[in-house]
């Protein structure tokens, strides 16, 4: 466990660009252990580019990331899971061909310890993992209310249901920092209630890190601890969900606007 | 040295005709996304059908006027029977849909037409030409000016033409062209009926080579590495893919292929292609995908 | 909280597939098969259709279920026949059914040799490495007389025939067993390969390989290991193929048609199923009899007879397409269950 | 609908299987493995129609032989060994009362793909003019017949004619001889024959291997200019000696001084070079033309009645058309030798493999039958399935092949020891005791 001294996740004046256009400049803020920080900003602001570099999908230009103390000039996918960053992705980016449940186990797959010839023989520790890991599934499937649907194929599901599969995927593999990209989007008013209780659960009772984008500005202060705003690839505000609505910067670039609601 | 240099300069003709092959692959994937792998039997269609018209004493300009023609209505029926049902459709799926086009046309085209090896004259005598100690093929020297005069002409016809332009626009932008109002089917047909036309001058220079007969369509395997190299997108990439793999090809069974044994060509390309994508993944003139999650 | 009714319905795990298949293997032709049929009907089509399945079901685990598109299928059958000669010329200890095991693991490593470039290359781009297999392997193979032994006809055929442990299995009902019982196994260990944990990262792999990497999939790891299984069962299904089929083979018996046959058929039979590589190698071992049958008696005498093969040839052709238009999951999902939407295999990264 | 079609289509082939024996007649099943489509299908479109033309002739004009019809029925292959198996499985047991007397492979690769299960099953292989060179030897391989002319007197016709051409053959020393080759089992079955000429006559043998398809052929030919042989025997097949002819001209070798061997000497492989083939000259046990007999004969009775199975009628003594012509005689000449053995009724393997071993068709016969000239003298024994091991020399003259010579033999008394060591060896491996035809009886 993290000590409440040490921030689980820092970034250090991270730049990103796409065929030189700058997507992400000099980006630098903490991530307290156990809190909940929501990132806001309009369509374009590189929050979910953010993301894709904390998960090492993009290579950043420029810039140091601290993860639980440890120093990454870029991250790694693989390197990123094994160290406890969980994610949920913006456009269900769910294996449409499997089912629920075999989604969610796939999210255990950093945790097999079995060789191929086990699997293929299905040799006592292959059936001992495949149990424990379908039981967890399970579990996490619960807690989304998704257990009915555990062996519909997942592409064939409507779109609010495929976001809780995303979110059970997330966090089954029990990280310690999860990144969200919009959880919300798409949903109803009483399914968004819905899936912001859980995330506040897992966040109290599981002691869970998690940095959330989201568009609903109501949900994004009522949820989060702190909050980080993006323009265009820049820092505007970082703070508590109280000093950022009075914010007057962040007022005029964005609550102000009409674009919150555009873009919400 | 003087050895090496007409090896070299052999190559980078010879070269250019596996350029003109990949330029119909490149024009097709620029516009609709598909690998086209059935370029080759239409290519073995397209010459097959001049030549079978000639045969009949139709002279030359009409038959490439009906074999034109006839390619353009073949690129109507792919685009409407084929590539409109499968729209939206992975890449794969695509690819492996113009792998059974290419049996259907090498069927047409031999069922309607035979199989006996025709022979087409294009009229270029091709004897030796020496440049000091050095051997130039002077057949290899109209090919190559074909390529390059097809690749200016194309490239004109991207940068220069309304249609062109459109073209581009589909490329780049699916979606942003449809909401411009683009007739995207449209651009598909006209697309597929210019890459035919590639394919019937590509056709014909390799048909006075060695022939037209079903070989001709084996011709993809040769420019597949091309495209590789080159890129799937650009036709300068087309032609500079072409000119190095026939001048790499042509140096290395004259230079390593004695120790191998030789007849090292099917796949050098192909291994060359390979060290290739592992220093650019997306080719020489490809660009490399964003991955959006 | 607005629960939309939904059927909960099929599993993506195949158990019908595997009840289609211990049908359609098991019942049949092992009961049936080899009292019924005509020593013709074993030889010429049921023993190859089973070393074809066989071969669609390799390919179908790398292509299929791993989405990593493959046109160097003959070639890794080619290292199979080719290593299972060497072995049974140069080891006369090893058993045959050892013999096999071992070339599939030749095949294996070679294949993951060839799957290197899959960590960075992706799509089609992929094909130029599988092409490259193909040539590499057809002029390796014919070009160093160590691996045919010399023989002037630069073909293998086993030293001794077909003998498992010492049975003659060179009849027809022995080639059939042998055949049935291979496929058998290696079916049934590829079941369970693609339940367990190494399936779904295939599945993972193919769906959407970033999103993949990011929650914890090995993908690179995934990916050789698709292409070592899929070499494995490729290279045994070459052995048979040479030597409980032909008897004798050479390079041109993996040539790149062969490699499209093996894609042809997991294309029609069904992509990521099981049952799939069946239906499909059932597909392309019958229809062109069927297609003979049915012109000879149609046409026969009113058609020219190369027209009457290009037809055939044609009608190959539209069936693939329409396949592909009509019906992408194959026969798999036409004979089969009907799963409650149709799953798209291979979508697009973008989306 | 799918469903029922999918079924239909399952149905037919069942039946397709069982319905044979209708009219039990006592015709000859000939099976013939064809290729119409693909790659050989210029060659295989010719072969098959002097193939079945010279059936109907002996069918509707001589009555079969000796009163025995053929039966004749085609399957496609594509030239692919692996179908042309499956053809033979299907075949073997003969159709409609009549066994197999033989099989036609129609390719070398076929053959040897076929020669182990063949010589289980006890049916003679039929490839004139290709197979596997040591099967000419009989007490190892009874049921193989390369018939004609083996690899081996390939190479060793061609040395002799370019022995005749500079002045004898001790002239053939310090030459150079390049072998421009497709590298398969094919193009380098005559590897061992060369090599071992090389060594009597003294000459520079080199090796060039073209590999499949062989659409570009530079650096092979600059390797030619470069070596300066002075001669080239060209043994490439379908596209790849076409791509040689012309790639030759661009390299400024000349064209005669070319050539080629059997399977690269027909219209396909000139015509479609042009000019650049003009002058080029080919081994040819089956020689092109239409000044033979039999053409007269077939074009009368055949041609002119609208049954030809030929497209194109200018085909007519295309070298692949007579290709199919001479195969097709000889099948019915060894047919013929049997039924005066055996009686007239369909033959066996093991009577086809007799009656095959027993055919000979000398000069009179020739004439009688309308071969002479296109087809050489030929006695088959047990221990000599070649029977022949001769090929005219025709050259192109940019229109129609020009016959130069008259038979020219192989150098057996070179070669059979070469044979013998191939065959005693293969013998050894596969633990085949080689016959004694001597002590067996009929």
């Amino acid at each position: 466990m993290t000590t409440p001294t040490r921030p689980a996740l820092e970034l250090k004046n991270v730049s990103l660009s796409f065929k030189g256009v700058k997507a992400i400049s000099e980006l630098s803020f903490r991530v307290e252990a156990g809190e909940i920080c929501a990132l806001i900003g309009p369509n374009g602001a590189g929050k979910s580019s953010l993301l894709n570099i904390l998960n090492g999908v993009y290579v950043p230009d420029a810039g140091e990331i601290i993860l639980e103390g440890e120093h990454f000039s870029r991250m790694q996918p693989l390197e990123a899971a094994r160290r406890g960053i969980g994610r949920g992705f913006q456009n269900n980016a769910l294996f449409s061909g499997m089912s629920v449940i075999d989604n969610a186990i796939t999210g255990l797959s950093r945790h097999s310890r079995l060789t191929l010839v086990e699997e293929m023989f299905r040799l006592p520790r292959a059936r001992h993992e495949e149990r424990r890991f379908r039981e967890r599934a399970h579990e996490v499937l619960r807690l989304f209310g998704l257990d009915r649907h555990a062996a519909t194929v997942v592409g064939t599901l409507p779109y609010g249901v495929q976001k809780k599969v995303e979110l059970a995927r997330a966090i089954v593999a029990e990280p310690r920092l999860v990144l969200l990209d919009e959880p919300l989007a798409g949903m109803n008013a009483s399914e968004k209630q819905e899936i912001a209780a859980v995330i506040a659960r897992l966040n109290r009772e599981l002691k869970l890190t998690i940095v959330l984008i989201e568009h609903d500005i109501g949900i994004v202060l009522e949820l989060a601890h702190h909050v980080v705003v993006l323009d265009y690839g820049r820092k505007l505000a970082d703070g508590p969900p109280e000093t950022i609505r009075d914010n007057p910067d962040v007022i005029a670039a964005y609550l102000g606007s009409e674009r919150a609601e555009i873009a919400a | 040295m003087s050895m090496f240099l007409e090896t070299l300069i052999g190559g980078l003709l010879a070269g250019t005709m596996y350029s003109m092959v990949a330029i119909g692959f490149v024009l097709i994937y620029k516009a609709s996304g598909v690998f086209n792998y059935a370029q080759g039997s239409i290519l073995l269609f397209a010459a097959l059908t001049f030549v079978s018209l000639t045969d009949q004493g139709v002279p030359a300009f009409g038959a490439i006027a009906l074999t034109i023609a006839l390619l353009v209505l073949m690129a109507i029926t792919i685009e409407r029977l084929l590539l409109r049902p499968l729209t939206n459709r992975s890449p794969m799926t695509l690819f492996m849909a113009t792998l059974g086009l290419s049996y259907l046309v090498e069927a047409v085209a031999q069922g309607t037409m035979g199989s006996q090896v025709r022979a087409l004259d294009l009229g270029i005598d091709d004897l030796p030409i020496f440049l000091g100690d050095i051997m130039i093929s002077q057949f290899d020297l109209v090919a190559a000016g074909v390529a390059l005069t097809l690749g200016i002409a194309l490239s004109l016809l991207f940068n220069r033409t309304r249609i062109g332009i459109q073209l581009r626009g589909v490329a780049d932008d699916t979606r942003a062209a449809l909401s411009l109002g683009i007739d995207i089917n449209r651009i598909w047909q006209i697309v597929w009926a210019v890459a035919g036309i590639v394919g019937l001058v590509a056709g014909l220079l390799w048909g006075a080579r060695q022939g037209v007969q079903f070989s001709l369509s084996l011709v993809v395997l040769k420019a597949l590495p091309v495209l590789i190299i080159g890129g799937f997108t650009s036709i300068a990439g087309a032609i500079l893919g072409g000119l190095i793999v026939g001048a790499s090809e042509s140096l290395a069974e004259t230079y390593i292929g004695p120790f191998l044994g030789g007849g090292i060509t099917p796949w050098f390309a192909y291994a060359l292609a390979l060290v290739f994508l592992f220093i650019r993944p997306a080719g020489l003139f490809g660009e490399r995908q964003i991955e959006r999650v | 909280m607005s629960e939309i009714d939904l059927p909960i319905a099929a599993p993506t795990i195949d158990k019908v597939g595997l009840r289609a298949v211990g049908l359609a293997a098991i019942a049949l032709p092992v009961l049936a098969g080899p009292f019924l049929a005509s020593e013709y009907w074993i030889n010429a089509i049921i023993v190859p259709f089973l070393i074809l399945s066989l071969a669609g079901l390799g390919l179908n685990l790398l292509t299929g279920y791993a989405g990593q598109l493959s046109l160097g299928a003959g070639a890794f059958m080619m290292v199979g026949a080719y290593a299972t000669f060497s072995l049974q010329l140069r080891v006369p200890d090893l058993p045959l059914p050892l013999a096999l095991v071992v070339s599939g693991l030749i095949a294996a490593a070679l294949g993951l040799a060839f799957g290197i470039p899959s960590t960075r290359i992706k799509g089609f781009y992929l094909i130029v490495s599988t092409l490259a297999a193909q040539f590499f392997f057809e002029w390796l193979f014919l070009k160093f007389p160590w691996f045919y032994d010399g023989n002037s006809s630069a073909t293998i055929a086993l030293p001794r025939g077909l003998t498992v442990f010492g049975l003659n299995a060179e009849t027809p009902h022995g080639r059939y067993y042998l055949t049935l019982g291979t496929v058998l196994l290696v079916t049934l260990l590829s079941f369970n390969l693609v339940r367990s944990q190494t399936g779904r990262n295939w599945m993972a792999t193919r769906d959407m390989d970033t999103a993949a990497a990011v929650i914890g999939v090995p993908v690179v790891r995934a990916k050789l290991q698709a292409f070592a299984v899929s070499s494995f069962i490729l290279g045994i299904a070459g052995a048979l193929w040479a030597f409980a089929y032909l008897g004798s083979a050479s390079v041109q018996s993996f040539g790149l048609s062969r490699s499209y046959q093996i894609l042809f058929i997991i294309i029609i039979g069904g992509l990521g199923t099981i049952r799939g590589a069946y239906l499909g190698a059932a597909f392309v071992s019958l229809l062109p009899l069927a297609l003979d049958w049915l012109f000879q008696h149609l046409f026969s005498g009113h058609v020219d007879a190369g027209l009457l093969q290009n037809i055939q040839k044609g009608i190959f052709g539209l069936l693939i397409m329409w396949f592909l238009i009509k019906e992408p999951e194959g026969l798999a999902r036409l004979l089969g269950v009907k799963l409650p939407a149709r799953r798209r295999l291979f979508p697009s990264s973008q989306t | 609908m799918k469903r029922l079609l999918l079924a239909a289509l399952l149905a037919g082939t069942v039946f397709s299987a069982t319905s044979a024996a209708l009219a039990a007649d006592v015709s000859q099943y000939i099976p013939l493995p064809t290729y119409r489509v693909g790659a050989y299908a210029s060659s295989g479109e010719l072969w098959w129609a002097g193939e079945r033309d010279y059936f109907r002739y002996i069918n509707e004009v001589e009555g079969g032989v000796e009163g025995v019809k053929l039966n004749y029925e085609e399957f496609e292959t594509e030239w692919s060994p692996d179908r042309t198996v499956e053809v033979y499985e299907r075949v073997k047991a003969g159709k409609d009362g009549s066994p197999l007397a033989f099989f036609f492979t129609h390719g070398t690769p076929a053959t040897y793909a076929l020669l182990e299960k063949a010589a289980a099953d006890k049916i003679p292989l039929i490839d004139p003019a290709g197979g596997k060179t040591e099967t000419v030897d009989g007490t190892v391989f009874p049921y193989a017949f390369p018939l004609l002319f083996s690899y081996y007197s390939q190479a060793s016709t061609g040395i002799n004619y370019i022995a005749s051409k500079v002045g004898g053959f001790d002239k053939l020393k310090g030459l150079k001889i390049a072998t421009v080759y497709h590298d398969s089992a094919y193009g380098r079955a005559s590897q061992p024959a060369i090599d071992l000429l090389a060594k009597k006559y003294g000459f520079e043998n080199i090796q060039i291997p073209v590999a499949d398809p062989g659409n570009e052929q530079s650096p092979q030919w600059r390797q030619v200019r470069e070596q300066k042989p002075d001669w080239v025997f060209l043994r490439t097949w379908g596209v790849s000696t076409v791509v040689a002819i012309k790639t030759a001209q661009r390299f400024g070798f000349p064209a005669d001084h070319i050539i080629g061997d059997v399977w690269a000497g027909s219209e396909s492989d000139v015509i479609p070079a042009g000019k650049a083939a003009i002058g080029y000259s080919a081994l040819a046990p089956y020689p092109g033309g239409t000044d033979f007999d039999i053409h007269k004969r077939l074009k009368a009775e055949i041609l002119d009645k609208g049954k030809s199975d030929l497209r194109d009628q200018k085909l007519f003594g295309a070298v692949n058309y007579n290709v199919g012509l001479v195969n097709a005689a000889l099948a019915v000449e060894a047919l013929r030798t049997g039924y005066k053995h055996f009686g007239a009724r369909p033959l066996n393997g093991e009577e086809g493999r007799w009656a095959f071993e027993h055919l000979t068709i000398d000069d009179a016969r020739l004439k009688q039958i309308g071969f002479e000239g296109l087809l050489q003298p030929i006695k088959i024994t047990p221990f000599d399935h070649e029977g022949g091991g001769a090929a005219r020399i025709q050259s192109w003259d940019g229109q129609k092949w020009v016959l130069k010579t008259d038979w020219i033999k192989a150098d057996h008394e070179l070669l059979n020891p070469l044979i013998k060591d191939g065959a005693a060896a293969y013998a050894k491996e596969h633990g085949i005791t080689p016959r004694t035809p001597e002590a067996e009886t009929n």
